[in-house]
């Protein structure tokens, strides 16, 4: 067995390393400064550059939100233009969603699941960082536009102003003409492909680099949920991929797919994106269950009830949640059966999430229920997740929601289950392993007071909501009149927009002082139950010292419980693994970087294909398509040197003391 | 059939050679093909064509993924990945399909020229 | 390895005292109840009509089941997480309780109970899907007929069984713009159109929404029980100035509909014969030329017209007092010079426009701009004056009086102040 | 339990460094074609939805495609699948020669292939007068055929890079020589399937061979240089190359591309050819 676990390795696979390389240029090996975060393959500096980037958008997307609510502060007000409105919500949605709340469980993929799965890296640690620069590049192409408010001769047309779903026809050349909407149409096309390739790396890794011992039920659920995310993602994005590709083909090559003049029809659009939008929400909700299912057992120090029916309902959400699409399409005229159908199928839904609420209760029941931060927003998370669950099933009776649908009610819904799940869940999480990843804690004061601002002011902000839907406020109202009866309910829901900014401002306040000046700990602050705490915090490159081997649910909590043991298993597998040369670590690179930013260049100039280039006012090429070829060019040409550069590889070594050395070359 | 059957697969050692079982395959892949495009000119009736054909290219396929593509012989758990995708984009193009070719999934001009139809001739 | 510490206070009694007080405080000084009032112009529980009633009855029911929901389990979690908090250092260290990993029969128990809960949902869902969907059987005898038009940013109604004759002898379906009138009592079914983007047709008094699909024969249904004037909107984000893009849809006692049935199917309204000569220096008296806001009031209604709105807009079907015959002359010559003709058409007089709203008898409304303006003169004064201001990216602006030179945008025409009251004035006498 | 290396062999279908036996690369290209099928699926739906419903005036399948020519690209595609598969076996018995062969064997079908459906699309465009734009099953049919010879396209770049790999030499260097190589493979693919295959359908449809010679000349010169060129690296090698036996995985995964871009014409042909005649 320790023979087997040595060869593995950081990948699980044979180490065998070719004699020679093929190399432009030397590989990096900085440990330390910009050019080991730029060309890291280690998936904890990735997930930190993800949290990172995560973290500065969901506050640029709060900004955003705050300026919406101030315009809708009061009655036709004219704080801000019609048309930086729409740019606005728009940017808010999509920021919030793929910049934020994606990147931001993809932070917490990369930091918690090779080492919950008792892995050193990724399956494939280049392609992972290949991902991260390809977020970034999404990133950066979604919010180009911010620049024409700013430097008017960059005339991108503004930020994307077509909602985060860009009905069609809306996106077609003749209604949006400038370039703001090929920009968005790119930019989630490039956010896809990373999710896709990030996805699959992290369904091999889970499947193919689980230590020994540990079966699929004897995983953490967090790690199961991601599995479940991941394969929603793979499976979905596809479908919105070929969406952007048809609106991408209508507005530069004159197809018609959603031409009605050519014989298309827009609804398609609307299936194509709800295909992959519905499973979307549960790819946002699923990992902050799995935080959840984690946090809520350490805390209550009790295992999770039921474990097996809460992984079993994660799958089935994520499967059912490819049949319900249409419930957003309810009042498109889909005909009495398929209406029906589909108001059923959502319906099914609420009884496997149903099934987790019922079992994180059955988990409290009878433990002993320690109020730490993270608890207590995990606590708040099924608050505030159970009602935005439940206006969702007052949606889903469908002709109640024709009322509804495109209402304040749905962005109350929404947030409830945006905000008061996945973000509270998030918060959560950042909470309860911060001290894992810089070793440092948070107060709990501070903590505390936070949590309280942040949940008074949410509610404060989205509750008032749900009655300014009923009252018949459409969302997406840039201002409304003062005859309404929707004054009160806007200055009290945007006064809590500003104690909910205020909360969230303390909150990552608190975490930058802490990161400074926070209390050292130790491995395992909250005597919690899964592997990562096992390890020192902040945890080293390698992980861990000696792969462990599972007995349980719970690895930790086992080991902690059966120390002899484990210490004798321990000492058994360092020795083999030092017998086979070592522990195996994958080499930095640059072309996942170089990759990235051919991307970028190609999908920058892509997008304005049709316009001249021109510098300094001169025009000095026909069209942007030699600039578009130039960066697929350098995409195409980075990949192949990153094929013939190879996995590479070092080799660390621990002495008795536990002091680390370093080794290259062939130890075979 | 007149496949062989599987070779034993005994770690450590090379697999018999698969080369004429897959030149087999082949032939009759192309043979497959070949009958789809006769059938299509035949007087028959339209359902039996259309079933014909959705049997004849699914056999195809799994021929392909079962023996080119080895799942034949690879760990049942590679089936299952691949089905996943498979199964689930099958259910979203039926009922994408059984969605547009609802009543109410017509377009404006169909429906319209439906309509001249019914209550005009 | 650290232990958690225990810390289960970290608020101090007077600081929650101090929060507490300070909540209420300020909850109080709220207009509280106002927020949960929902007895807005657009509230979907004033229901008026039986399909918005099976709406909300059927909300409703969600609402009783997942209160329900709600409270039952909200209080077993509350109950847990009372009951088994760890109320002492000693408490957060002490041996884990025993594991427990799930009981079958609960977990069966509670899918079973939620599947049950979800069909008392499931029922009345099913039968209104139905029931919503179209007419039902027994009225589609006396069902009446409209199609609806989605404009970026307003709406076209047409009346297909009732035709009006046109100048060239020809007939065509009796056409409005932005405000539907029918009559109380009846059925009516609503072709829903679009001429470019998606909107979505929303009177929440009368009907939840259908959206306007391009390339789609979508329609909706809907009655009012008695005479009465709704607030509808379009719900479908449809570009730049979406959030004002509003209607009205004013039901009739059958008489009156048939009385303003008449009315319409006649050609526009003319005061006098034309009488060009000398109207310049005639605006003199003519002051309506600013348009004042008071804080608080309504652009689209005055407290006044809020009040008793549908008796409001019956008011403005008469024509005002004080007409000045020969500035409504003028105004309608420059309705053809200004090239107003060209998007607006006024059945009878000149115009063949059909890219903007009929205007007819846009005297006649009691709102224009779709409903973001009431229609006073002071008000269409400025409308027409500014249309960007207050309908921002406005067909009107961007196509009339400014149009398209290669990618920039040249002014086309302008109006001074004595012409538009010349045009108000005009506009103002077709009623 | 006994480990592979120790007595000298591979086993190719079981991994045992990994959790589940899979090897790491087939999972990643195992779940990516799952992936990849609600990508075809989603494309195929649009194209047969569009089809449901045809506005009026739109372009008639039937009097615009040319079956016989599908039915021999498709069979054409299906014998580069067996090839793949014959390259994943002579790798997996370490017979690098024969996979060489096989591999340009499949890049040569692969090219047959594309050659066909870039004649297929300028006589749709030219005789036909179908584009892209001019009707609604233009834009459907070009987009998913168009993305399938994408994929196509793509594998037999793929397939190139593997093929020029084969020839890595053991002492380590030779980046320019692998890049040039590389080079002349891409050229001379390119000229298969953009000028040589076409032409030679061309031909076939009744042109003269010299008209085609004379039009395409240069392409065609460019192109047999660049064969020279392959002929002449093959030949020149290193007979000591790192390539083997262990690479075996590298070209199963590539193959399986391959494969499942064959199964998603199998499903276009019957889908957007056959049923067409109906
Ligand atoms: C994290 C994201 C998330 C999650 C988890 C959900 C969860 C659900 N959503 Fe939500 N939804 C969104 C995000 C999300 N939604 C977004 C972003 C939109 C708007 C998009 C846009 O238009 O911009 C939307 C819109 C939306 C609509 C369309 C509204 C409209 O536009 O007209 C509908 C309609 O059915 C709906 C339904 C549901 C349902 C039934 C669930 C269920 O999964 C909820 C299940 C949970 C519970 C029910 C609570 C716990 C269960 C119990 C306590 C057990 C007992 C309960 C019962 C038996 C009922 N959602
Ligand atoms: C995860 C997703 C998510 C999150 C977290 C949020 C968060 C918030 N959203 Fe979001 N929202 C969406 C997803 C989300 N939203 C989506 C998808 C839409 C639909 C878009 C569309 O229609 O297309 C939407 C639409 C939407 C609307 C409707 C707009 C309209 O239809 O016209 C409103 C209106 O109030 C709103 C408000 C808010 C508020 C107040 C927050 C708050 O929670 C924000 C809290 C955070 C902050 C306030 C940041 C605090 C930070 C600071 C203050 C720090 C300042 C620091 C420095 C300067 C260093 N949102
Ligand atoms: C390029 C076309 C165009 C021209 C020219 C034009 N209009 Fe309009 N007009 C519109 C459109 C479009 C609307 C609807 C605006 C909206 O509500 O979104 C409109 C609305 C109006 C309305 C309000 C109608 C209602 O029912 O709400 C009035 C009044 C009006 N126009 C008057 C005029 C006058 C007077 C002129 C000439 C000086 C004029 N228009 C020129 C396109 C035009
Ligand atoms: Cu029309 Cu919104
Ligand atoms: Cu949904």
């Amino acid at each position: 067995m320790a023979e087997v676990i040595a060869q593995s390795g950081f990948t699980g696979k044979q180490t065998a390393q070719p004699a020679t390389t093929f190399s432009l240029f030397p590989r990096p090996t900085a440990k330390t400064g910009i050019v080991s975060w730029l060309t890291t393959v280690d998936h904890k500096k990735i997930g930190m550059l993800y949290g990172g980037f995560a973290i500065l958008f969901f506050l640029i997307g709060g900004i955003e939100a705050l300026m919406i609510r101030t315009q809708l502060m009061v009655p036709n007000n004219r704080f801000i233009s019609a048309q930086l409105y729409s740019e606005l919500f728009t940017m808010h949605g999509t920021t919030m969603i793929f910049l934020a709340v994606m990147p931001l469980n993809a932070a917490f993929f990369n930091l918690l699941i090779p080492i919950q799965v008792g892995a050193r890296d990724v399956a494939f640690p280049r392609l992972n960082s290949f991902s991260l620069w390809v977020w970034v590049v999404g990133a950066i192409l979604l919010n180009v536009g911010w620049i024409s408010h700013f430097v008017p001769s960059w005339n991108f047309g503004g930020a994307p102003d077509i909602g985060w779903f860009g009905y069609a026809p809306l996106t077609s050349k003749s209604f949006t003409p400038d370039l703001s909407t090929d920009f968005w149409v790119l930019g989630i096309q490039v956010l896809g492909i990373s999710s896709i390739v990030a996805s699959l790396n992290f369904i091999v890794t889970i499947i193919n680099l689980r230590a020994p011992g540990l079966t699929m039920m004897r995983l953490p659920v967090f790690t199961w949920m991601a599995l479940v995310t991941s394969f929603l993602l793979v499976l979905a994005l596809p479908a919105i991929a070929i969406a952007l590709i048809m609106v991408m083909f209508d507005r530069n090559f004159g197809t018609n797919f959603f031409e009605v003049s050519g014989g298309g029809q827009p609804i398609l659009w609307q299936h194509l994106f709800w295909v992959f939008g519905h499973p979307e929400v549960y790819i946002l909700i699923l990992p902050p269950m799995g935080y959840v299912s984690e946090i809520l057992p350490t805390f209550a120090r009790k295992p999770l009830f039921g474990y097996p029916i809460v992984v079993f309902s994660g799958v089935a959400i994520g499967f059912i949640g490819f049949g319900v699409w249409s419930h957003h399409m309810f009042t498109t005229g889909l005909g009495t059966v398929a209406t029906a159908a589909f108001a059923l199928a959502t319906m099914a839904i609420a009884v496997p999430t149903g099934v987790k609420v019922f079992n994180w209760i059955g988990t409290l029941w009878g433990g002993r229920i320690v109020t730490r931060v993270p608890m207590m927003f995990a606590l708040g998370f099924i608050w505030m997740f159970m009602m935005g669950g439940l206006s969702g099933i007052m949606h889903s009776a469908a002709p109640a929601d024709a009322q509804q649908q495109d209402s304040y009610f749905v962005i109350a819904h929404f947030h409830y289950v945006l905000i008061g799940g996945a973000t509270f869940a998030l918060l959560a999480a950042i909470h309860f392993w911060f001290p894992k990843f810089f070793g440092r804690m948070v107060p709990e004061f501070w903590g505390k007071v936070s949590f309280w601002v942040i949940f008074v002011g949410f509610n404060a902000t989205f509750f008032p909501m749900h009655f300014l839907g009923l009252n018949g406020m459409p969302r997406r109202t840039w201002t409304y009149d003062s005859n309404m009866g929707w004054n009160e309910g806007n200055l009290f829901a945007t006064y809590g927009a500003y104690l909910l900014g205020l909360g969230i401002f303390t909150y990552f306040a608190v975490l930058v002082w802490s990161y400074f000046k926070g209390e050292k700990c130790g491995n395992d602050p909250w005597d919690a139950r899964t592997l990562e705490w096992s390890i020192p915090s902040p945890p080293p490159e390698h992980n861990f010292a000696a792969i462990p081997t599972v007995h349980a649910r719970d690895a930790w909590w086992y080991e902690k419980t059966h120390k002899a043991e484990i210490a004798q298993e321990k000492a058994a597998h360092i020795k083999a693994e030092e017998s086979h040369g070592g522990i195996h670590m994958p080499d930095q690179s640059w072309y996942p970087l170089f990759a990235a930013i051919g991307l970028l260049v190609g999908g920058y100039n892509f997008a304005q294909l049709h316009h001249p280039v021109t510098m300094f006012g001169q025009q000095v090429l026909a069209s942007h398509l030699p600039l578009a070829i130039t960066g697929l060019g350098l995409m195409v040409a980075s990949c192949y040197l990153w094929a013939l550069e190879g996995p590479g590889g070092y080799h660390l070594h621990i002495d008795a003391e536990g002091k680390v050395t370093e080794s290259r070359g062939d130890h075979h | 059939m007149s496949a062989p059957t599987a070779p034993a697969l005994a770690a450590g050692h090379h697999e018999p050679s698969k080369f004429h079982f897959y030149i087999q395959i082949a032939m009759i892949l192309a043979v497959i093909t070949g009958i789809e495009v006769v059938l299509i000119y035949l007087p028959i009736v339209k359902w039996l064509v259309v079933t014909t054909l959705i049997v004849l290219s699914t056999v195809k396929f799994m021929f392909v993924i079962f023996y080119f593509m080895h799942l034949r012989w690879d760990k049942v758990f590679c089936t299952i990945l691949f089905f996943i995708g498979l199964v689930l984009a099958g259910f979203t193009m039926f009922a994408l399909m059984k969605l547009f070719a609802s009543d109410a999934g017509k377009p404006l001009t169909a429906a319209a020229l439906d309509f001249a139809r019914t209550t005009l001739g | 390895m650290t232990r958690i510490r225990f810390d289960h206070r970290p608020f101090s009694r007077v600081t929650r005292a101090l929060v507490a007080g300070l909540g209420l405080v300020l909850l109080s000084g709220c207009k509280l109840a106002d927020i949960f009032d929902l007895s807005g112009n657009q509230s979907t529980m004033l229901t008026a009509g039986p399909v918005a009633k099976a709406q909300w009855d059927l909300f409703m029911i969600t609402v009783y089941v997942c209160t329900f929901i709600f409270v039952v389990v909200g209080a077993i979690l509350a109950y847990t997480q009372i009951k088994f908090r760890a109320r002492s250092e000693s408490d957060e260290h002490a041996e884990p309780p025993p594991e427990a990993h799930g009981n079958p029969f609960v977990e069966i128990g509670l899918i079973a109970a939620s599947v049950a809960l979800l069909v008392i949902i499931a029922i009345p869902t099913l039968r209104d899907i139905w029931y919503t969907h179209d007419v039902p059987e027994d009225e589609k005898g006396n069902a009446m007929e409209v199609v609806a038009t989605g404009y970026q940013w307003w709406f076209k109604f047409e009346y297909p069984t009732e035709l009006v004759k046109l100048p060239n002898g020809g007939e065509a379906p009796l056409v409005t713009g932005n405000e539907l009138v029918v009559p109380a009592g009846t059925p009516i079914r609503v072709q829903l159109r679009t001429i470019d983007v998606i909107h979505s047709f929303w009177v929440p008094k009368l009907a939840g929404k259908v959206d306007m699909m391009p390339n789609r024969a979508n329609f909706l249904w809907f009655k009012a029980d008695k005479p009465g004037y709704y607030y509808g909107q379009c719900a479908e984000f449809c570009g730049e100035s979406h959030a004002i893009m509003r209607f009205r849809v004013i039901a009739l006692s059958p008489r009156d509909y048939s009385q303003w049935l008449e009315n319409q199917k006649s050609p526009a309204r003319t005061v006098t014969p034309a009488l060009l000569a000398n109207a310049a220096d005639r605006s003199a008296h003519v002051q309506f030329a600013a348009m004042k806001l008071k804080a608080g009031e309504a652009l689209a209604a005055s407290p006044a017209f809020d009040a008793d709105p549908l008796n409001a807009w019956r008011e403005m079907q008469h024509p005002e007092a004080g007409e000045d015959a020969q500035l409504i002359a003028q105004g309608r010559q420059l309705f053809s010079a200004k090239t107003c003709v060209s998007c607006h058409s006024i059945r009878g007089h000149e115009g063949v426009g059909i890219s903007g709203p009929d205007l007819t008898r846009v005297g006649a409304r009691s709102t224009i701009a779709a409903g973001v303006l009431e229609n006073t003169r002071e008000r269409m004064h400025a409308w027409i004056k500014n249309p960007n201001h207050f309908k921002p990216g406005n067909k009107m602006w961007f196509g009339g009086y400014n149009v398209k030179d290669g990618d920039d945008w040249k002014p086309n025409f302008t109006v001074n102040d004595q012409e538009i009251d010349a045009l108000v004035a005009y506009l103002h006498s077709l009623k | 339990m006994s480990s592979p290396a120790a007595n000298g062999h591979l086993d190719h279908h079981h991994d045992h460094t990994t959790s589940t036996g899979i090897p790491n690369k087939k999972l990643l290209w195992w779940a990516f074609l799952a992936s990849d099928c609600m990508f075809f699926g989603a494309l195929i739906s649009s194209h047969l939805v569009y089809r449901l419903n045809p506005p009026p005036g739109n372009a008639v399948p039937t009097q615009i495609f040319d079956i016989e020519l599908t039915s021999f690209s498709t069979f054409i595609l299906l014998m580069s699948s067996l090839l793949m598969a014959l390259a994943v076996n002579a790798i997996q018995k370490g017979n690098v020669k024969s996979t060489r062969t096989m591999l340009l064997g499949t890049i040569f079908f692969g090219c047959i292939f594309l050659g066909g459906q870039v004649f297929e699309f300028t006589h749709f465009v030219a005789d036909k007068h179908m584009t892209l734009s001019n009707s609604i099953f233009g834009s459907t049919f070009y987009t998913l055929t168009g993305t399938h010879g994408t994929h196509v396209a793509i594998g037999v770049l793929l397939l190139g890079m593997m093929y020029v790999r084969t020839f890595k030499p053991t002492h380590g260097g030779g980046l320019g020589r692998n890049f040039l190589h590389l080079l002349a493979f891409a050229v001379a693919a390119g000229v298969a399937f953009l000028f040589f295959v076409p032409g030679l359908l061309e031909v076939i449809e009744g042109e003269s061979l010299r008209a085609m010679l004379s039009h395409d000349a240069k392409p065609l010169i460019l192109g047999a240089i660049a064969c020279a060129a392959l002929v002449w690296f093959a030949r020149t090698s290193d007979p000591t190359v790192e390539f083997g036996e262990k690479n075996a995985i590298d070209v199963e995964a590539i193959g399986l591309y391959w494969h499942f871009v064959d199964i998603v014409w199998i499903i276009i042909f019957t889908a957007v050819y056959l049923l067409e005649y109906l």
